[in-house]
């Protein structure tokens, strides 16, 4: 990971662009209620919104710990952290049928190995599935989160690695093969309305799903992100620029990856 | 009526060569220690269940305990990859490792089920997903009142569930407190049950978000202070992440992990080996 | 986010004349001040629902409130008839009344598929007895995976949900604990959804069996101590059962009735009347 | 009701058909476990087991009460004498859904307004159910108390306003129409096997499953029983003859009634 620099009046600040996407992934949340996260970078990102601009969001984590306020971030979805700071504990078969499927979370975050141009992850194997080059953990929450949850922001860097013309294997569906198919498979989220890579930021087409660059990071060049993608990119008419982090985000991200021993 | 006994005693009581045996533990109250007595009772042929297999299947499949392993998500939470459950998976060491797959949610509606008397349990998921047809557990059933296509999930009934929980009493009624998962169902769903617990205390005393498991739906308590570790016991002590960490170091290589096993789960033990 | 509203406003703002009403408390807990409210307030057709109707569904019906009623067990509870409720099945005084019956298993799981985003839930029951067929609600579905047939009763989604807590914060948020039966079911499963509380606190502490309700699945919280009387409030006040015994005389004929209503309900109020 | 008085040594005890079917009721207990137990005479009968012989019997009421321990008798299934002295209170899909359906009850207890010879049960109404002669309370926990716990109970006055040919509404399952019935709804409890009345206590054959009086109480003669019940009742051939109550019981049923304060 390189480091970029930006100025901001006089000072200078280093980020990498993990931190870059974990700032995009928190300013994304505002105005969200209710949102799932999991460990990583989405819940780094939520810490950092409720560090900074959202105080009062609500975090829940598939453990079964709502409204959680961690003080560090946690180490794991069921850090003893989450559950001593939760509004409520309940079971998983609650969390997931009352509180994921029965539509009372606003906006879930996803990562994955792989996404397709439909956001479509897999999180399972590369290479074939009886006989797969890298056995990845599994799906876990993911089909879940993606098929109820409002909205779903996914987190993934943008490389040929990444980002493939078709998935070894569908763990989790995004748009399947175009805009009616959630309906068809009776998911009721909306899906995923906002992918952030470390490049830039897509959204899906209003009609017809396939993901389109609408901006990108600062000192990121639209190349770039068309060289990351195996397929032709779409890009937005009016392609934007994220802001680069403030000193406040850095500040609060520095702060909350401070209280994360590794032991 | 759950008898107090060792956890060897247990063990050996209740787990058969075989079975089909769920760890359960969502992030939280995992049964290392009785998964590490499954090992050094060389158990054979299991088929493991759990939503979140990490380091002590990592163990029970690297030692050869497990045919099959059904799951949700199989990792070193926090860390990385279970190298072992890769190893089985990616080359068949020690053997082939026949897996079943599911969400978490179509897993923990399967224990539901079970725990219900119902043979399945109804979700909104799997469609769209390459989940869908690589396992016989998983189909689909219509709404009789909308019509609407729903995925239903076979119900599932372990010969045995295996749980950890902070405290049980001299009678074997059991209390967990914290992150509780979905152990209530695991053992609700299973044939037999045992529970280790961190102590026997003379009385329980309620506690917010405590859950009681009463005595007449458990076979065995055993006490296993510490029967989590390097997971944490809420109340009792703290994960012991650096352990998580050396984990990757441990299950990378074979003779590394296998050296490991000798020395720390094998060593202490009166076990049949490997 | 739950507004904090006094009784009058919330049951104005949010129970509207033909909605279907769930005013759920499974022998505790029961929101008596709100249904009073309700009757005050002069609505109608309204569909009410509740596992167990009682001294207030009693009220309701007998003051023409209800269209129709959605229940398990219509009784006083350790006293005997509901004479109100039986007039208007017997006599459809003073309106008929329509009625959809369930086992309480049946009800409970129709909250449940509501709560659960699910257009059904299964459950074994009503096959052989005459309760099936009575109901568009009930159905048969057949297992995908051993073709065993099961019933399926249809989601419950009410208009409103009206339960009665222990407590709330400034914020909204509700705690109760004891018996809280099928409460958060009801709650989940609602458009909308008011909760009455014997008071308002500055900060809920954790309790055994506490079960908290998040402020953002409430819309409006009103205060309404007592607002279970004659039945209980664990925690604060006792069941008074001479008001059930009492209650089977006064519900008995419909004069003594109406002026008890006028006397007790109406009367202290700026109600519209009936 | 008239009382009946029995000669114990010197001793002669003064009880009602209601007491000595409570007291048949609690002796029925002896040798179970987990007991499902609704307000008025099972709440009384699980109560003078545990009083007298089966300290450990658990008490769980419809409630979501497991392992209640009332000291005194309960003013419904839901009184807080039962949350405060169980062992664990949950919720009522919890009761229903793991603990009944899920096969976690040793015998439940049922009474009803009609039965007919196969058990069945009417709680729903007397007459045609569109215009009721009376309308009853309704189904209640009954259906899957029938359904799902290992055996049940049933309490029942006999005369020919409660025996009947034919219910005016089948509420509740027994056998339905014969031995075949239960297993084919899935009714997976093997269903009522006693039925205790004021008269004695009847069994279902065990091939036919048609209800069988298989025991008088004290005093009562099988003329009685068969004048007693509308279709032509099957007698056991070793008809045998309760016991009447004892001083130990007797006193442990007043003992619990003193205990119900009715204000």
């Amino acid at each position: 990971m390189t480091a970029t620099s930006t100025a901001r009046g006089e000072q200078s600040i280093e980020y990498s662009p993990d931190d870059m996407m974990i700032a995009a992934a928190a300013r994304a949340l505002r105005g969200y209620r209710v949102c799932f996260v999991g460990i990583g970078l989405p819940s780094t990102a939520a810490n950092l919104a409720r560090a900074t601009h959202s105080p009062d969001l609500v975090l829940v984590y598939e453990s079964g710990t709502i409204g959680a306020k961690p003080t560090r971030l946690p180490l794991s979805i069921g850090d003893g952290e989450l559950a001593e700071t939760a509004d409520a504990v309940v079971s998983v078969p609650e969390i997931f049928n009352y509180w994921v499927q029965g539509g009372r979370i606003d906006v879930g975050f996803l990562g994955a190995a792989q996404m397709d141009r439909f956001a479509n992850l897999n999180s399972t194997t590369i290479g074939d599935y009886e006989h797969p080059a890298v056995r990845l953990p599994g799906a876990g929450g993911a089909p879940e989160i993606a098929a109820s949850c409002k909205e779903v922001i996914v987190l993934i860097r943008q490389s040929h690695r990444t980002f493939v013309e078709r998935l070894d294997f569908r763990t989790t569906v995004g748009f399947g093969e175009g805009p009616d198919d959630r309906r068809r498979w009776g998911l009721r989220g909306s899906g995923p309305t906002l992918v952030i890579t470390d490049l830039g930021l897509l959204r899906p087409d209003p009609v017809t799903r396939e993901l389109t660059m609408t901006a990108l990071h600062p000192g990121v060049e639209i190349d770039q992100a068309r060289a990351a993608t195996p397929w032709e990119l779409r890009v937005a008419e009016q392609l934007t620029t994220t802001e680069p982090l403030s000193e406040e985000e850095l500040r609060g991200l520095r702060d909350l990856q401070a209280t994360q021993d590794h032991g | 009526m759950a008898q107090i006994q060792t956890l060897a005693e247990a063990v050996g009581n209740l787990v058969n060569d075989g079975d089909c045996v769920a760890l359960e533990g969502f992030t939280h109250l995992i049964p290392v220690a009785a998964g590490q007595e499954i090992i050094r009772q060389g158990r054979r042929d299991l088929t493991l269940v759990r939503l979140t297999p990490d380091i002590v299947f990592d163990q029970l499949i690297g030692m050869g305990c497990a045919k099959k392993l059904v799951f949700g998500w199989g990792g070193n939470p926090g860390v990385g990859s279970l190298h072992r459950f890769r190893d089985a998976v990616e080359n068949g060491w020690p053997h082939p490792l026949e897996i079943e797959e599911h969400s978490h949610a179509g897993l923990t509606n399967r224990y539901v089920a079970g725990a219900s008397g119902l043979p399945f349990a109804v979700l909104r998921g799997y469609f769209g997903t390459d989940l869908m047809g690589r396992t016989e557990t998983v189909k689909q059933v219509v709404c009789p009142f909308t019509g609407e296509e729903l995925a239903a999930v076979a119900a599932l009934r372990p010969d045995v569930t295996v749980i950890h929980a902070q405290q049980a009493d001299h009678q074997g009624n059991v209390l967990m407190w914290g992150i509780t998962g979905v152990n209530k169902e695991a053992v609700l769903a299973a044939e037999r049950v045992l529970v280790t617990v961190e102590e026997v205390v003379d009385r329980l005393d309620p506690r917010p978000g405590g859950v009681l498991l009463p005595t007449w739906v458990i076979d065995a308590v055993a006490e296993a202070p510490g029967g989590t570790y390097p997971s944490y016991t809420a109340g009792y002590y703290e994960r012991d992440n650096s352990a998580y960490v050396h984990w990757d170091t441990i299950s990378r290589d074979r003779e590394t992990f296998l050296t490991w096993m000798d020395e720390h789960v094998l060593g202490g033990s009166m076990a049949v080996g490997r």
